[in-house]
């Protein structure tokens, strides 16, 4: 799989098929920030292995159904060039992913440390029932972060 | 075309099917307002002639099974005579020292009743079913105890399409003297049921699995020998004192117009049905990873379950809103909870929540299949590469 | 004229009532191929559009009694309704040493349930009501033990009509901490009902009564304060875990479409009934020796009862082909026993036997009541020529 | 009340309205010679008290719904001339008097004395669930044969 993977990125560009086009219907009713974020998945995938400046984190496990994993590209000052993620979960997580992925460009780790949980589910609408996957996102950030910081000392 | 304007591809028949138009011809006699609308428990002429009506349906229900038609007594569904069966005849019996064997795969209404007869004292065996979901005759037999009262098992799995043995346990629980029960919601006009020759006592049906109205369904009970059951609605000793509360005669003829349809057409539909699920599985070959959900050489022909490995089942589900199919059966699908049923196969969380169930029927079309097996194999592609777990 | 072309005068809308047509038209586009047919508890567009029509209804038949949506839960009819709530409140409660107070008059489905429940160990009172078949709250009051865990009365008898005190009652019953449950098949659009007003626990509704399809009803169980009832038909947890099973939304929406046009038309098709069961009343008024059953100053709307003296009753009912009554309701017209609410009330096997349940409805036109009157008038007095009882 | 009571009889000279044609129609799937003298009751009645010649007899209680009247009246020869049934009770009892004051015309008492219950259940088509009728139209006629008796001797 390569970096760009051809997924539907946020200009839209897959192809109008009947069957993609379909997929906008929102039947299970999910907040529109998530909706739209699961539906374009932009910045889904991840850097290639030679990609310079690149830190990841995780968070999540298989067994709880839910796995992220967020990659960010930094330059030389420290902010954030490009990002990608990776998702296994419900469309919830997915957009977690997506939204961090997006929020990053251009900001530097001291900008990033504060993103929390409620943040994330204020941003997105994401319910109660749903607050682990904001958490997710928080945790998936703050292992990065730490990375980052490892690599630094 | 946008999807707001066209109903989704409906690949979810064992959850329900539609009404079949001459189903409905036939049941419109009865609701039109000056039809056969008198309470069939009346003794006066309208009241005989729908009582002559819902007769005429009990034959229907009876023949496609090879029962008589004083061996139907109607119920509101299917849920409803599972629980008639299986607590009518271990409290008629006694519930004290009883014991019941069934299978971990049974629906949701079998199994919740057993666990309330649990509460009050009966003691229950969940037999696991192999990999493919099949609990054998010889398992049943090796788990009959001397207080076995009854053994209560599905015919056609309503997640896995798995068919079970039924022809061959019969007799052995009928020369053991132990009553059987099988629910048959999922069975009948799918594979061919012929009660006359082989011995269950007790057996469920549901109209709505089969073309005919919801909230109408039927309990098959045998006469020679007579399975005995304490009714589990009292009153004024309808059908045999057996389930009481006034029939509703458009649903019974429903259910008899629908049987009596798959009588003349249940075979032939069985083979096309066959082949449009052979259709879809061949067109989900494009895709790796793929687990097959039950027995492909004992299955009814219209459920076709498969596990996709690499995405998340909520995920899957909500990718694909222009189809309607199921993960799990329709009951719990609400809930979300990885199905009960491919649990008890072996599968993993993961796998079991990430499986669809499809189910096709007399309005399924190749075209729809096609559309259909192509519509999964993008999304389920799509989903594995977002997935943090798929390289 | 010959009879077989004419369907006889419909006189008996307490059996049950045509559907109207606005219900069937309400139905209709759930019945047709391509309806609403899914599964409302299946989760797509499909089942999701199926579930918003089931929830129209609810709120629909909450809206008639004053109830709120959440509070009402769909069962197959009055008959499971009434034995879902006597059984699962007793159930829920523990049955040990509970006791429950009734009347003699009940149907024969709340009477049923609460004899099974005697051979569980429950203790029952069945009060005896007056020569009027009025059980007053009085009685009800005094009949209390500190066991007494529940209390069911009917709103509307459906042999004699006689409306019971339930506003009067409900508050006394609150008061003393005892749920009260009452049948209200008869009197939903008959009698007007506030459960906003009037603290009843738990009431069960049919839609055939009121020309709404047979073979659906509903139980209202309170939320504030909560009535909690075991489920007596396990399953797949519908309806709040309080009864499984697919639900059928043509049968729910029919019953949700009937009661909301009772809600607009209900108080003025009372007054008009009330105004037809008094002139038959009169048309009879030539014949001597008529005894009225039931209180005329508590009367549902719909229901006149009458006991002819020196004319047997199978004779009477055979008399009378075009005329579709019922004799006692029913339920217990098959075996032809005299009526047990009418002996309940005192009255001598004679004279319960020789009894009309006459019951007017939507359709009833005044050229019918007087065409049936002569008819009855006629015959009794043919009957009573031919009694060597008569003289 | 009179002799001929106005009612309708087998030579059916009963108005020929629409309420008394529609009770031809036999709901309830009476056997066929029940219902036809359930409907017409011939010689239903009794015979005005100056009538010479006439003995009754009676069987049946009104307890168990089902009363049974019978009168004959007798020639110096023993003979019926003409007769009367009144009875109480369900369509079969009705057929049953109407029966047997029908078939008693001409016959004297030694013909009558060997009717049993289950000659008028044949004659009839009673089936066994109303066999009680025709045992109280043994009855009653064997109380009529009886006063019969008591009133020579
Ligand atoms: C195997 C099986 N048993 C029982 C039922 C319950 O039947 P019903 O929907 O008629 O209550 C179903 C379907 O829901 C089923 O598939
Ligand atoms: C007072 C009363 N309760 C209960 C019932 C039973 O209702 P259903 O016919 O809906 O089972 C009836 C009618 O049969 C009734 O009149």
């Amino acid at each position: 799989m390569n970096e760009s993977m051809g997924l539907p990125t946020h200009d839209a560009d897959h192809d109008r098929d009947d069957a993609s086009e379909a997929a906008l219907l929102n039947a299970f009713g999910y907040p529109e920030p998530v909706w739209q974020r699961f539906v374009d998945a932009p910045r889904a995938g991840r850097f290639d292995a030679s990609t310079p400046g690149v830190v990841s984190g995780r968070a999540g496990t298989p067994a709880a159904r839910s796995v992220l994993s967020l990659q960010m590209q930094f330059d030389e000052h420290g902010r954030v060039v490009d990002a990608r993620f990776r998702a296994y979960g419900c469309p919830s997580s997915i957009a977690v992913g997506a939204w961090i992925a997006e929020w990053s460009l251009g900001r530097s780790t001291d900008d990033m440390t504060g993103l929390s949980a409620s943040t994330l589910r204020r941003e997105l609408e994401i319910p109660e029932d749903r607050a682990h996957c904001a958490l997710m996102g928080e945790d998936a950030l703050r292992d990065l972060l730490n990375r980052y910081r490892e690599k630094l000392t | 075309m946008t999807t707001a304007a066209h109903p989704p591809i409906y690949l979810d028949y064992a959850a329900s099917t539609p009404l079949d138009r001459r189903v409905l011809d036939a049941m419109l006699p009865l609701m039109v307002e000056d039809g056969l609308h008198a309470n069939p428990a009346s003794s006066h002429g309208p009241g005989f002639r729908a009582r002559a009506a819902v007769e005429k349906a009990r034959a229907q229900v009876a023949a496609l099974i090879g029962a008589e038609p004083g061996e139907i007594i109607w119920t509101s569904g299917a849920t409803e005579s599972n629980n008639l069966a299986i607590k009518g005849a271990l409290e008629f019996r006694g519930l004290t020292q009883a014991h019941v064997v069934t299978s971990r795969t049974e629906h949701k209404c079998v199994l919740d009743t057993c666990r309330h007869l649990e509460t009050r004292g009966v003691r229950v065996t969940y037999l696991k079913p192999g990999a493919l979901g099949l609990v054998t005759p010889e398992q049943v037999i090796d788990a009959l105890t001397p207080d076995t009262a009854l053994v209560s098992l599905m015919w056609v799995n309503n997640e896995i399409g798995t068919v079970h043995e039924i022809e061959r346990l019969a007799p052995l629980l009928r020369e053991r003297g132990v009553l059987f029960h099988v629910d048959a919601a999922q069975a009948a006009g799918r594979v061919a049921i012929d009660l006359s020759q082989v011995p269950v006592d007790l057996m469920s049906l549901s109209a709505h699995k089969a073309y005919g109205p919801k909230g109408i369904g039927a309990l098959f009970v045998r006469r020679r020998p007579r399975a005995r059951l304490a009714p589990q609605i009292h009153g004024g000793g309808h059908e045999q004192g057996m389930r009481s509360g006034t029939l509703a005669p458009h649903q019974i003829v429903g259910m008899g117009a629908a049987f009596e349809i798959l009588q003349r057409e249940g075979a032939a539909e069985a083979q096309r049905l066959a082949a449009l699920r052979d259709r879809l599985w061949a067109g989900l070959q494009s895709l790796p990873q793929l687990h097959r959900n039950g027995d492909p050489m004992r299955s009814a022909p219209h459920v076709l379950n498969v596990s996709f490995e690499g995405v998340e089942g909520e995920s899957l589900r909500a990718s694909l809103p222009d189809l309607a199919v199921s993960s799990g059966s329709a009951c719990s699908s609400a809930t979300q909870e990885p199905s009960y049923v491919l649990r008890a196969l072996g599968r993993d969380d993961e796998l079991a929540n990430a499986s669809l169930r499809f189910s096709v029927g007399r309005r399924s079309t190749e075209a729809e299949i096609d559309a259909a097996a192509a519509r999964v194999c993008q999304q389920v592609r799509r989903l594995r590469e977002i997935s943090a777990l798929w390289d």
